[in-house]
């Protein structure tokens, strides 16, 4: 198996991904969950965006992460992949991946684990916007108000 | 004593540096940040930040020794 | 966009059905659920399976399922394809696709739609086992002691 | 008056046909199943079983007219 939670420079390959999960024979339930770069978030037209990841600590959270899901759920398998770098419209920027017996678990698991990402792996992403202006996401803001973490 | 700081995102793009030595005579990481944030402007107060001292998440008032990598870990947006 | 419900005789092609989800510029998180054909069912080693549908009713209920999601969920799109015939081990069963700008309402969508396909839909699976018995999940003791859905 | 019905899965194994037109002076499914049961040797009770006519979910007690097409819908597994 590839390692429970890594970055990608590339686009993801979620087909390979997928495969590698349902290697298992046990495995019959499979749920994942894609997150894509949109044009709008909160009303501002986003042309790009770049994630930057603090990676030596957030490969040990992301894997944290998968690992605890494991201990929670009875799942056979669970695998994220976060892009880095440069995005365009229409590009996948996270992709999660569980296998089960049962589908429940398998539902309840791949949520656990994309909630938890986003609240705790130290990644960033910075939106630049159609009228010139950029900004890091759930930051920029911070000074004056903080802002709590944005979800989609 | 010497620490090591590592920038990221926002507080990268003020300090305009992604990594920088620090001579300083901060023992804790809070003391360090408040040295830091005076120097580079930083907007962000240090209740939006958490903190990593080595690779690992690590709380404010921990004790720095010399040669540590310290850092400051604004608000995350993964996904 | 293709029917919400569909049966198909060939192998699922979920990436085709994938794709057409996230055309919507608007759906930033997408979540799919996907049953495979497992070796044992309740210790049982299934060497094969076949699904039967009343197609004529199950397109509907099919149908009412995915859409009353889109009623129910602030969602974007959401899709199933069931398969009909002779599987194998290792194959794909039925795969469910949501779209929506949020990710909560994704997974609870992906959801309901499965667990209502599994309940309601008229669709029936017949386990032949390495020991050369065969029966109707659900169905075979129903005479004796009612069993409730099998779910995976 | 005729009726068409239609098995599906194990009462069409038991039935050994998938369909067959059946004069019948039962005027409702309940009446119709026992009839059925009766002929075929179903092992599935009708508290098992849900009935469609014309292609659509009915009632047990439900009037049936000359043409309908019934289905007795044994406990499903999708998915």
């Amino acid at each position: 198996m590839p390692l429970a939670f890594a970055f990608s420079q590339q686009p993801i390959d979620t087909a390979a991904a997928r495969d590698e999960l349902l290697r298992d024979p046990a495995a019959g339930g499979y749920v994942s969950f894609e997150g894509w770069v949109r044009e709008f978030n909160e009303g501002r037209q986003v042309l790009r965006l770049e994630y930057e990841a603090f990676e030596q600590l957030a490969l040990k959270e992301g894997a944290r992460i998968v690992e605890a899901a494991l201990r929670r759920f009875p799942i056979r398998h669970a695998h994220c992949i976060h892009r880095v770098g440069s995005l365009d419209l229409g590009e996948l920027a996270v992709w999660v991946g569980v296998s089960a017996e049962h589908r429940g678990e398998a539902f309840e698991a791949c949520r656990f684990i994309i909630d938890e990402v986003k609240h705790r792996v130290p990644i960033w992403k910075k939106e630049y916007y159609r009228d010139g202006d950029s900004g890091w996401v759930n930051c920029e803001h911070c000074a004056a108000a903080p802002r709590h973490l944005h979800s989609h | 004593m010497k620490i090591h700081v590592q920038y990221f995102a926002l507080l990268r793009e003020q300090a305009q540096r992604s990594q920088e030595e620090v001579d300083t005579r901060a023992t804790t990481p809070a003391v360090l940040f408040a040295e830091l944030k005076e120097r580079h402007a930083f907007s962000l107060a240090p209740g939006q930040l958490k903190v990593a001292i080595n690779g690992e998440f690590g709380a404010w008032d921990q004790a720095l020794a010399a040669g540590d990598t310290v850092v400051f870990i604004p608000p995350v947006a993964g996904g």
